[in-house]
């Protein structure tokens, strides 16, 4: 029974906060261009709308099949996701599966969008696919150092490990240089601003989402939410010690996001080989010095 | 244009007169609406209201009043609006100044790829009775014969105030569940078709399957299909009489299926 | 009569059958229904071989040394690949396309022939026993390459040319091996091999490492494989792609893992570098896990980037088994037959599409998913398990080899095999959004679906990976029995997956809650939404421009821009081109050969007199 | 203001042709419909007048003409040379300069479409502006604006009878 509740909370409680990070988002942005920024529901006011939208234009079943799979992959990846209170199934499947679990949205997303037969979307799949494989080979550094210091994959030990002796063992004090490596990556994963290479408005129409109309767009704005807040909770679990009580459980994901979106707003965009070539020197490097650490300890 | 004009056709007024009351629309539908049904209806038009993505869509003069109306100094952020790039995805269509002929194919064509309820905003006397290019041969003088129109802002050209009224009056329709004249488009097709042919010759079309939609989501009237259509249809479907070389006749059989 | 006799029966009746009345219809039916009862009677083998292993009459001796064949449990989980694989191969071959094809008769044949000479191979009961079986694979390889002519006969050619040479080193090797124990048998030259010199040790396990790895296409020796495998015909390629590469694998085990054993090879310790010869293999192996696969990210034909996949995926199975632990071994196994499951089904989907539409040129396809729906999906169920994703059987496998990586400690592998596995999900995409995804062009508007006959092997392996995938303890209990042969640990496992204290994977758990996410995403879809309108294609955004069918509005050409401008520059074709050096070389020493003896006989006469006296001491030595 | 020497001795070697200083930099060239293209070569042969930045048409109905006007620049002598020429107006035909100065082919196609001169030799006369118009080329003087558009448009009546209603009522903008 208790399984069965974590099933349909913790996706519901990935949403919510998912929503909170785009609120969040919206107003940091809005004030560093001195503005007011929307009001406290706006998020709920946008999806409503789309999904309220009377006609929905779709470009056959695969394109259906696709938002289905994108929904279904991140709500697989949030039960996956230890978070303090709820335990779901992180048992069952450790971190390697839950990095290939955040892949399958993407995939149906990709799937999705070529059956659009729109260039600009199969342009931007192409971009977000080459934008993954940058920002991937930091990430996996990071990870394996990281599962390598913890001695096991399993989340919830992660989190336990990290909690013994208070902050001194996070994951950010035992290894720093890991910790930011894996930052630079998770912003890139984001895929906000500097590596937003995949959404580019003025250059490819919001790649995937050209073709995308009422409640596809709003599927993509929940998938938005799921995202910011998978990220950030997977960051938080790997490095600022997980969830110990639910406040300062989100006021770490809280400012995981907040870095990474006020980084942002003050960047322009990269080119897409731009930003291959600068993931695979900086990041790549810190984290592979981290490793190296790492492995001589 | 060698055919005799369509004076006969006129239509009844719609709530297109800038300002004025007029009573807009028929109703949008005509059954008894559930207990159930008029609380979804009223929350969706709450939130239709609150969150309006904008085409911004420089078709004329204007489009130069949007980054203030957008932007820090007037921020419509504060009331939902934000700009976004493609039809797919906008719920306003921005006419901003004269339309020449070739951009109103493309202003049509944009407006059949919008989706659902979608608003059509008006900028300056050029889009209300032809403004300074009134004698011209190569711009349209009356946007609302091509397009259903919500609301136009008088003035050559309107300040970001006037904007931000006009934006404020259209949520306060969207949130009233009055701003309707989308559904116009479907249910009276033939005759913005004829006006649309009248410009452009019998064997203009575009990619978009109008009537598919209008019978699918239940907004086929008795205006949808009529002598304009017919006319396409033999036109569109022989391709002898190919208006332009620059679109293809297969469009109104956009039926095919994907 | 034991099992392994009633194998070689059913090999040699079918070959039998399919020369005197191969070409009627029903031939091909009848050769499924024979691969059929070869493998129930593999599968009926289980029990027994499972502890000790299984006599065959078939043997003879030679010069007092008995030469035999038995079948023990590795041998057993290859007789059961080559078997399944050769059944859905004639399965789909015995359907329309194979009418469809000039000269049905001779790819039954040669599949029958390439069965048998398997079938030799992996039930090998001594050190030559296994060299006849290799040559005769190689030979009936060679045979299928080459069938369809043209561009397949210099392809098959450069195959021979790598194959003879792998031979070779093969029976230097077993020379060596019966100089120094004076026989054929594994115990006696595993017993002998302890106590070698390392310098011996070094040579054995070089020639046995390089001639096996030709046939597997490690990573010097990978550059015929891809041309070669591609030109065969359709069916007969899935069968070669699935298992025929595997038979290095095989061998490579048997001898180096098996015989040699794994600590043995660890103590060999390469002067410079503190790397081990075991740590030198693993390094290979990792070299061509990454660098095939971002050849396939570059190619433009469907069969190229498969067979270029190929060689990559070969590199993950010989890493996991080399880690040695039981979860690696069992991930390498395990990985063994999940690629043969999605390779195969991916090989004949694309021969679906070259069948419909007569290209497999990525840069002339797209949109077929309207009109080839059910090939389509098995694409897509063979890139969800070439990738390595979740609900496929292929993330089961790697996430084995991910684990046991990690146990060993050995990060900078791990980081290979996870770029691996990025550098196959981008090119996979790159596959199905050129063929399927996309604008449909107008000259494929006519194009139906692929026959039933097609159709149905292909959904059933993909059925097939996606169930091992769900339930991975079906395809765990097969390779256990392997791997008890092989000597290797014991691998504890459940139904669902492996639960080791650092980190477990439950499949049941991960896909049954893939599925119910996947329910309430549906939900949420098609019940909150209005009703869905399909539009056709030439309804798209394109900035107001309107779009004809004429003019063609579609993104494959050089698919990953970006990317390309990157790394680009590093495909030097520096191994092309070593491979070229190799190859002037022989021509210029053949003409200096050619030179002498067409010159002056008198040299003639002085080598033939060396030849003598060499060949006289040798015997003499004896 | 006076036409500079040398630019003299070129205009005196041609025929019929007048020439007076119109401006600061201008020099205004009349010359007879054959002599056109040969005082084109001339001026961007010998005094290096390569850029020819336009060719107007001015329709003259009265006298049943139209004049072209070739406006071509000397870089080196910074100086605006244009020559006029008139053309009848009932055939509108006339010879292409696009051999001496490129650009002319798409100022020519521009000019065929708009007031019908027909320029012999030209790459193409094909529509590129109003390609979906069928009328007769709008900026002739017998072309009359007004009247087409009152055929082809309707107007919004400032005062529509469901006003008069209302303001008969009381209502209405002016009360």
């Amino acid at each position: 029974m208790r399984l069965l509740a974590d099933i349909v909370l913790m996706p519901l409680i990935a949403f919510i906060t998912g929503l909170f990070l785009v609120l969040m988002y919206r107003r940091v942005r809005a004030k560093i261009e001195r503005r007011v920024g929307p009001p406290f529901f706006q998020p709920v006011y946008d999806i409503v709308k789309l999904f309220a939208k009377k006609t929905q234009i779709s470009h056959g079943v695969m394109h259906d099949l696709s938002i289905v799979l994108l929904l279904g992959g991140y709500i697989t990846a949030e039960i996956f996701l230890p978070v303090p209170g709820f335990k779901g199934l992180a048992e069952e499947g450790d971190l390697l599966t839950l990095i290939y679990i955040m892949m399958v949205p993407m995939l149906g997303l990709a799937l999705g969008v070529g059956s659009c037969a729109n260039p600009n979307g199969s342009i931007g799949i192409s971009r977000a696919l080459t934008a993954m494989l940058a920002y991937d080979v930091p990430l996996a550094v990071a990870i394996i150092g990281a599962t390598m210091t913890y001695g096991t994959t399993n989340l919830v030990e992660i989190v336990r490990i990290q909690q013994e002796g208070g902050m001194a063992t996070w994951g950010i004090a035992t290894m720093p240089l890991l910790a930011i490596g894996g930052y630079l990556a998770v912003h890139g994963m984001f895929g906000k601003e500097p590596f937003e290479i995949y959404i580019a408005p003025a250059e490819i129409a919001t790649g995937p989402m050209v073709e995308m109309s009422g409640k596809y767009m709003g599927a993509l704005f929940i998938m938005q939410c799921f995202q910011l807040y998978t990220i950030g909770v997977l960051y938080v679990t790997l490095f600022l010690g997980g969830g110990e009580n639910w406040p300062l459980f989100l006021i770490k994901v809280a400012a995981v996001v907040f870095i990474s979106v006020a980084v942002t707003n003050v960047y322009g965009r990269y080119r897409t080989d731009k930003v291959v070539r600068w993931m695979w020197k900086w990041p790549t490097g810190i984290a592979l010095l981290g490793l190296a650490l790492v492995m001589a300890k | 244009m060698t055919d005799k004009p369509l004076k006969s056709h006129v239509r009844p007024p719609q709530d297109t007169m800038p300002g004025g009351a007029g009573q807009g629309c028929p109703a949008p539908d005509a059954q008894t609406r559930s207990i159930w049904r008029r609380i979804m209806d009223d929350f969706a038009d709450h939130c239709r209201a609150r969150s309006l993505f904008v085409l911004h869509y420089c078709t004329g003069c204007g489009a130069i009043e949007l980054p203030p109306t957008i932007t820090s100094r007037f921020d419509m952020e504060r009331v939902g609006i934000t700009p976004m790039v493609t039809p797919r995805q906008a719920d306003i269509l921005l006419i901003t100044g004269y339309l020449s002929l070739k951009t109103l194919k493309r202003v049509i064509l944009s407006y059949e790829q919008m989706q659902g309820p979608k608003y059509v905003l008006g900028f300056g006397s050029c889009t209300i009775n032809g403004g300074m290019y009134w004698n011209s041969y190569a711009t349209m003088k009356r946007l609302d014969q091509y397009i259903p129109t919500d609301l136009f802002i008088a003035g050559c050209m309107p300040r970001p105030e006037a904007v931000q009224q006009v934006l404020l009056k259209l949520i306060e329709d969207i949130d009233a569940g009055r701003a309707n004249a989308w559904q116009d488009y479907y249910r009276n097709y033939d005759f913005y078709l004829g006006n649309q042919q009248r410009l452009f010759g019998a064997g203009w079309n575009t990619p978009t399957d109008v009537i598919g939609e209008a019978r699918h989501y239940g907004y086929y009237g008795p205006g949808t299909e009529g002598e304009h259509t017919r006319l396409l249809a033999e036109g569109g479907g022989s391709a002898a009489r190919l208006a332009h070389a620059e679109y293809p006749s297969t469009a109104l059989t956009g039926r095919i299926k994907s | 009569m034991s099992e392994l006799d009633f194998l070689f029966a059913f090999a040699a009746v079918l070959i039998a059958g399919v020369m005197c009345c191969g070409r009627d219809g029903r031939a091909g039916w009848a050769a499924m229904a024979v691969y059929g009862a070869m493998l129930v009677a593999v599968m009926a083998a289980a029990g027994k071989v499972a502890g000790g292993s299984i006599p065959s009459a078939l043997g003879f001796s030679v010069l007092g040394h008995k030469i035999g064949w038995r079948m023990d449990g590795l041998g057993w989980f290859f007789s059961m690949l080559t078997a399944g694989a050769a059944f859905f191969a004639s399965w789909y071959a015995a359907g329309e396309w194979g009418r469809a094809q000039p000269g049905m008769k001779t790819q039954h044949l040669l599949l029958a022939l390439n069965v048998a000479a398997m079938l030799l191979l992996v039930n090998a009961g001594d050190l030559l026993s296994l060299f006849i079986g290799w040559e005769l694979v190689s030979w009936a390889a060679f045979a299928m390459m080459a069938q369809k002519g043209g561009p397949a006969q210099p392809a098959a050619m450069r195959y021979m040319i790598y194959a003879l040479a792998g031979a070779m080193a093969v029976l230097a090797g077993i020379m060596i091996v019966h100089a120094v124990t004076g026989s054929f048998a594994y115990k006696d030259f595993a017993a002998a091999f302890g106590a070698m010199s390392s310098g011996m040790k070094w040579l054995l396990a070089g020639l046995f490492a390089a001639g096996f790895g030709v046939k597997m296409a490690l990573m010097p020796f990978h550059l015929w494989q891809a041309a070669a495998y591609s030109e065969t015909p359709g069916a007969s390629s899935a069968f070669l792609n699935a298992v025929s590469a595997r038979m290095g694998l095989f061998a490579l085990i048997l001898v180096l893992v098996k015989v040699m054993g794994l600590s043995a090879l660890a103590g060999l310790h390469v002067p410079l570098i503190g790397l081990s010869a075991k740590g030198l293999l693993m390094w290979i192996a990792a070299f061509t896990m990454v660098i095939p696969t971002f050849i396939a990210l570059m190619q433009t034909d469907a069969r190229m980037l498969l067979t270029w996949h190929g060689i990559g995926q070969g590199g993950y199975m010989l890493l996991g088994v080399l880690v040695g632990t039981g979860l690696g071994t069992a991930g390498g196994l395990l990985h063994v037959f999940n690629y043969a499951t999605y390779q195969m089904a991916l090989f004949l989907a694309v021969t679906a599409v070259i069948h419909r539409t007569g290209t497999s040129d990525l840069d002339r396809l797209g949109g077929l998913i309207t009109r080839m729906p059910w090939t389509y999906v098995t694409l897509l169920m063979g890139i969800i398990g070439l990738a390595g994703l979740p609900p496929m059987n292929g993330f089961v496998s790697k996430w084995m080899i991910y684990r046991s990586l990690l146990d060993s400690g050995s990060a900078f592998l791990l980081i290979f095999a996870f770029v691996g596995t990025l550098g196959t999900i981008l090119s996979v995409y790159k596959l199905i959004h050129n063929i399927f995804l996309g604008r449909l062009r107008p000259q494929h508007e006519g194009v139906r679906e692929a026959p039933w006959s097609m159709v149905a092997p292909m959904l059933a392996l993909g059925g097939i990976g996606f169930v091992t995938g769900w339930f991975p303890g079906l395809a765990l209990n097969l390779t256990d029995i392997a791997q008890a042969a092989m000597g290797a640990p014991e691998l504890p496992h459940g139904l669902g997956g492996v639960a080791t204290a650092r980190g477990s994977l439950n499949m049941i758990w991960v896909v049954s809650i893939l599925l119910v996410a996947i329910g309430f995403g549906a939900i949420v879809f098609y019940f909150l939404g209005n009703r869905r309108y399909e539009v056709n294609q030439l309804n798209n955004y394109a900035g107001g421009h309107f779009l004809s069918p004429q003019v063609p509005y579609q993104f494959s050409h050089e698919f990953y821009p970006g990317l390309a401008r990157v790394i680009g520059p590093w495909y030097r074709g520096s191994i092309v081109r070593a491979e070229q050096g190799i190859g002037t070389l022989l021509d210029v020493s053949g003409d200096l050969w050619r030179g002498i003896y067409h010159l002056a006989w008198t040299p003639l006469y002085l080598l033939a007199a060396t030849v003598i006296a060499l060949g006289w001491a040798i015997m003499g030595g004896m | 203001m006076s036409i500079p020497a040398r630019l003299n001795e070129v205009l005196n070697e041609l025929p019929a042709i007048q020439a007076r200083p119109a401006g600061a930099r201008r020099v205004r060239v009349d010359v007879a419909p054959q002599g056109l293209p040969a005082l084109l070569e001339l001026l961007k042969g010998r005094l290096g007048f390569i850029h020819l930045s336009a060719i107007s048409c001015v329709d003259w109905i009265e006298d049943g003409q139209f004049e072209l006007v070739y406006h071509v620049w000397s870089h080196e002598m910074k100086l605006l040379v244009s020559c006029h020429v008139r053309i009848a107006r009932e055939p509108g035909v006339y010879v292409s300069v696009h051999d001496i100065h490129e650009p002319a082919g798409f100022f020519e196609r521009d000019i065929h479409e708009m007031f019908g001169v027909h320029f012999d030799g030209a790459p193409s006369m094909e529509k590129f502006i109003l390609t979906s118009w069928e009328g007769p080329p709008p900026m002739r003087k017998d072309f009359n604006t007004r009247k087409h558009v009152e055929e082809t448009f309707e107007w919004v009546d400032y005062r529509p009878d469901w006003l008069k209603d209302i303001e008969r009522k009381g209502g209405g903008i002016e009360s």
